[in-house]
């Protein structure tokens, strides 16, 4: 069992679940309520990397990213490390691959408040912002749920990107889903079965009590 | 441990090189990690900045295209040369030979379905393959049973999975413990394709750990260990 | 905290409207379905902005289409009654409650649910209630929210009879003491007469008639409008004494009122709504009669209603009743102003629900 | 297809209630708010299994626990008037109105549409209706299923008086000329009394109540515990002529009634509600009085109501009238059972709305 | 620009959105008003695939559906060819993965819908069939939409099983990622970054048109 491999992959899931977290909630809450000229451009970017397949994705990164791009170069001057192959690099490109699956469920979960209750929330002198923690996120909060539940098993799952730009150095762009692809390569079956089972158990468990602490959290939230 | 020098090392290695590591680390006490892929993509990610500090290609060819372009620090040194093997599952209707007279015979019967090896585009070892497949005059004929490995460790993969009825994979990963078991094979003509002579070099940010490590492929201990997993080893 | 309220648009109804409501004052907003008062209301509590309007409170600009003021909702401190509801339907009755509060408070939460006769439905989420309880919850979480201006919409539609002349009574209440200025959309003519000081009848999105309700109620034009054909004055009067057969006394300025028990400690100030169809008039002092009040007055004025009926302006004392009868009997008692009259009204016609306390402006104006 | 219900749950309220509604007969159901009303007509429905409970139309069972019965709604054919309308957000009224037919018919949608005075607005999605315009709508959409059974949830409380007249004219011409059974919840009790046949009174999930709508407007227990204090009697009567003077002349048993213009030809039968709050007695027929109507009688009765009042029964022909008086005015006149009694009537205290087409089953009733 | 693979990819991603779509507003409805024992267990098995990581599930399907597998086995005596290294297999296998996306958020959509709303259609003599087809799929169908936009994208870029059950063969599973992929490795980037815009191009029209379509259609529905 690869517990380096795992230990990274639910690190770099949880980072862009922690991130895409309060994107997801005021990208789509915007998207759902606000009308503005341009919002279908900017509807249509938030969907962009939906379209891209992993590779495009993983090549456009490791091509605009890179030592030899000015985006590489600016951030290694920052940061003191390059981007690429770094496991920022894989968090950066998860957040930007999941982006719509953040905010899509979301939006739906925001759009499907009934307009009267939001109204009401405004004349009991709810501000906007106490309203989406009183009103609207409580509301929304199952389609919030499914766009982190969908982020996480999604970047738990990730493949294409990371075979593409992390160039699978253990324990920092080597994750599970790459260790199980090499550990059948190496004709180690048994290993791959027993990482597959681990990882399988162990997403259950993590989805099953984001469930159990969602549904808590709605409660709490009311 | 995030210290530990990364080689980046062909597919075509998988077995071998694990063998070295352990070997020296269990001599010198110093670790290296072990990245094992396809030469084409390590390549790629060489020129995109990654973060190896040996690399061992399948190919020669890569490495002194990557020495001319600036990113290593010399032209290294070809470590070995590898053989091609023609490995069929047990309970396949192909039996495996040198010439490969039998995987024409059964391909001239229909009775070839599916037959495994690396992708000829970027693994060397695809690109020896159909060398020899042109070589015996069945390339075309074989064209479209043909399924790809990303890289010859998955042509393995796929040719002893019981899904395909063999493939052309690397000498060194049939004699392997953990594959040999699962079939049979046979060593094609070195003359029937262009020699993979393998080269391997430090980058240029490579360390004391990995000069060591490099150093130490080309030990006697080393040497043994690749001339067991039917290397030709360069000056014999 | 008067409210003054200025809307004109052309959709999504062309509406021209323009009124103002003091602090402490009632306005009731009537008309017929579609016309356009739950749209005004919105104008009011920021949901909605018309092409040109101006809603201010204490000269406070809310809205101001000319100055490119507008405050949004959360901004506003009104209190309004969703006609549906629009409860939180995630939140119990109490919580939807206390959404409404600055400060939440459970004890004032309770305190309100009781007072809309919800007393120990607090935990309840508003699927578990029925409509009518829905309907109070949204009434206490108006009221919750202690503000500046009181827009109820319909809010008392879904409630049966006995309770509504409970809450009747803490709307009263309530705005005498918080001094805010309430619109009431109703379609209950009693509801509007009884609570009302004044009235704005709209009707397509204009104002139709604007007026004090006694004004408006005497007015055979707008109560058409309002598919009415009852009529009524208000009669001020005070609780004189409680009468052991169960009557009360009641000292209005043209002599002694019997009503059924009217609730109240001598002394209080009371309006009764005596409705014009259930005054009988009579030159002669009539005797035998079982009804117990007979007020003598003169005839005002009389005036040709819609159809068969006339109404007869009777002054008493200092007020005045309205008695609407056949242009027969008009004929047949060849009534003409200045006339001397007896008012005949029945105890048992002044229902419980047609006397109420009067708030101080009413008292004031009268 | 008369409808019988029968239902017994300790959830979500203790509930025990049976009562039957034959063809054309229309059934009020009345109680406070939170007394079981909605949870009875979704029993109906099918949209809530009581844990015992049968549900028949014309024998059939649509529901029976005991037997295991259970048709789901949609093989009910009733209309249900939900009392928060519940139209399809996504649907213009007219597909709302064309989603309950069998198979869509847009004449026939226009044609219900303009039967609930929403002509011309068949285009509309509910979103873009007032409240009073979308409970229409569902009012339409209900009549739209030609149901077996119509359930009716507080199907006017959002429209006003003109509107709701006319209303309950296409409720009393349908319902004769479908001869389905109509359950009606309301908290209007001049709605209820001028369209019901029968009423049902619950309080707490218990029938407190049922009988003729005659019998429970006359049973001050019945009339407390719906917040009511007017009772009023039914009077059917028959259109003689309409006068000149805008008059028309009923003909009842007891002799000629003067009232405001009554639609219908001459030879339509009515009934005539005549509050027992608005009579007035008179041993001596009184002379020049406004009043145009003098009923002769005899004291039939004479009930001790509540409080300060009593309520007297008055013979007239072969039917009754109540006059509800002060126990004053009672001990005044001296009344007792069998003496001679005048029953004094205004005619324009009977509002328009107090008067309607009798139904078949009425007359025969009658 | 290898056009073989693009079609290969749409024609893939195009018959798991059509197997999925029924499926996602058949279960997706289901799992949304109906109350059963075992309800958890079934909407955890739903969820299971979102929890596997491609690879993961490439080499359980590699393992289960191989040649020698019961599976495997099975639909080769039925279908006369292999699961493994072909097309069908590449579907069944992108249906299986792609349940979670398209049930998920379908059953949001589905769940928004006022339960009166519902019964409202009941009474009005729907049967479920026609209550679901007039009543519930408009008002789902910005939920329907999304599952079926996030599968078809989802499924245009998966690459981690493909990678490891297709075997790249050209027009079976060489898929346009795995093109790209190849291409980046062999040096090819001109190819790989027209190969990449073209795909962008194509996903974005398909989206745009995705979206416009359903907007009419869920008109067309109402
Ligand atoms: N899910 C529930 N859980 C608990 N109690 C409920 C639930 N649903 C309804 N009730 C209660 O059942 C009672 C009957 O409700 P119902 O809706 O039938 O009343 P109703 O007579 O229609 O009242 P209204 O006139 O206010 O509409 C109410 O007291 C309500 O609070
Ligand atoms: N979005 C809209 N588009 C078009 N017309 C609209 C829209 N919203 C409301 N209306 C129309 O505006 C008019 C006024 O609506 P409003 O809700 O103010 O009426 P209302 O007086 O409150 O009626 P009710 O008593 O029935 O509640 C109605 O005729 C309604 O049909
Ligand atoms: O570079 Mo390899 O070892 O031919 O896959
Ligand atoms: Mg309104
Ligand atoms: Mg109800």
């Amino acid at each position: 069992m690869d517990w380096t491999a795992l230990d990274l992959s639910l690190r770099l899931a949880a980072w862009t679940v922690a991130i895409l977290l309060p994107v997801s909630v005021l990208l789509g809450r915007f998207l759902a309520f606000r009308q503005f000229r341009g919002k279908a451009l900017v509807e249509a970017l938030v969907m962009l990397p939906l379209v891209l397949p992993p590779t495009v994705l993983g090549f456009y990164l490791l091509v605009s990213f890179g030592r030899s791009s000015p985006i590489g170069q600016a951030w290694s001057s920052v940061f003191g490390q390059q981007l690429v192959f770094s496991f920022e690099g894989l968090v950066l490109a998860s957040v930007l691959f999941n982006l719509p699956f953040a905010v899509q469920p979301a939006q739906r979960g925001f759009q499907a408040i009934p307009a009267e209750v939001r109204e009401a929330a405004a004349c009991c002198g709810m501000s906007p912002l106490r309203a989406l923690w009183k009103v609207d996120l409580p509301l929304a909060w199952p389609g919030v749920v499914t766009a982190m539940v969908l982020t996480f098993a999604h970047t738990l799952g990730e493949f294409g990107i990371v075979l593409m730009v992390g160039g699978s150095i253990p324990g920092e762009t080597k994750t599970i889903a790459i260790a199980i692809y090499d550990r059948v390569q190496a004709f180690d079956t048994d290993s791959a079965a027993i990482m597959s089972a681990v990882l399988v158990a162990i997403s259950l468990v993590t989805i099953a009590v984001t469930f159990a602490l969602s549904a808590r959290v709605g409660r709490r939230l009311s | 441990q995030q210290d530990a020098p990364v080689v980046a090392a062909a597919s075509d290695l998988q077995f071998a090189v694990e063998e070295i590591a352990a070997a020296f680390q269990a001599e010198t006490g110093m670790r290296v990690r072990l990245s094992m892929g396809s030469t084409g993509n390590f390549a790629r990610q060489i020129r995109e900045g990654a973060p190896f500090q040996i690399f061992m290609a399948a190919d020669e060819q890569f490495v002194l295209d990557l020495h001319r372009d600036g990113f290593t620090r010399d032209e290294g040194d070809l470590y070995a040369i590898g053989r091609l093997a023609i490995m069929v599952p047990h309970g396949s209707a192909l039996t495996p030979d040198p010439e490969l007279d039998n995987l024409a015979e059964m391909l001239a019967a229909g009775r070839i379905t599916r037959f495994a090896i690396a992708n000829p585009d970027h693994a060397p070892y695809g690109q020896r393959a159909r060398e020899a497949l042109m070589t015996r005059g069945i390339w075309d004929d074989l064209q479209p049973f043909m399924v790809l490995g990303e890289n010859v460790s998955q042509a393995a993969a796929f040719a002893l999975s019981g899904n395909a009825e063999g493939g052309i994979i690397a000498h060194s990963l049939a004699l392997a413990p953990q594959v040999a078991p699962q079939g049979t094979y046979a060593l094609i003509p070195e003359d029937w394709h262009e020699p993979l002579r393998q080269r391997m070099v430090l980058l240029n940010d490579a360390g004391p750990v990995a000069e060591a490590f490099y150093d130490y492929m080309m030990q006697p201990a080393a040497r043994a260990i690749m001339e067991r997993y039917g290397f030709v080893l360069p000056g014999e | 905290m008067a409210l003054e309220v200025m809307a004109r648009a052309a959709t999504p109804i062309p509406l021209e409207v323009a009124f103002s409501v003091a602090p402490g004052e009632l306005l009731a907003l009537v008309g017929h379905s579609g016309s356009g008062k739950t749209t005004l209301l919105r104008t009011i509590a920021g949901l909605w902005t018309p092409a040109n309007a101006r809603v201010a409170v204490d000269g406070m600009p809310w809205l101001d289409t000319g100055a490119r003021v507008n405050l949004p909702s959360h901004r506003r401190r009104v209190g309004l009654v969703f006609q549906n509801y629009a409860l939180f339907p995630h939140m119990s009755a109490a919580q939807n409650v206390m959404a409404a509060m600055d400060r939440a408070d459970p004890a004032e939460a309770d305190r309100i649910l009781d007072l809309v006769n919800l007393h120990g439905l607090g935990a309840r989420k508003p699927a578990q209630l029925s409509g009518g309880q829905q309907q109070r919850v949204a009434v206490a979480r108006a009221l919750a929210r202690r503000p500046q201006a009181l827009l109820l919409d319909e809010p008392f539609s879904a409630v049966d009879r006995a309770t509504r002349e409970k809450l009747y009574g803490e709307i009263i209440a309530l705005r005498a003491h918080l001094k805010m200025p309430v619109v009431l959309v109703t379609h209950d003519v009693n509801e509007a007469q009884l609570l009302a000081d004044r009235m704005v009848v709209i009707e397509k999105g204009y104002v139709l008639r604007e007026g004090t309700t006694a004004e408006v109620m005497a007015d055979a034009v707008a109560l058409r409008a309002m598919g009415i054909r009852e009529m009524a004055a208000m009669l001020p009067a005070t609780i004189a004494e409680h009468l052991p057969d169960g009557l009360t006394r009641l000292d209005a300025a043209s002599g002694p009122l019997f009503l059924p028990m009217v609730e109240g400690a001598p002394g209080t100030r009371v309006r009764v709504r005596i409705m014009a169809h259930e005054v009988i008039l009579s030159r002669a002092r009539p005797e035998g009669l079982s009804a117990q009040n007979i007020l003598a007055g003169t005839v005002a004025r009389i005036v040709p209603g819609g159809g068969s009926g006339v109404m007869v302006h009777v002054a008493v004392g200092e007020h005045g009743i309205l008695a609407r009868i056949t242009c027969r009997a008009a004929d047949q008692l060849g009534l003409k102003p200045g006339d001397t009259i007896h008012a005949i009204l029945k105890s048992m016609s002044v229902a419980r629900d047609h006397v109420a306390r009067a708030t101080d402006r009413q008292q004031a104006a009268e």
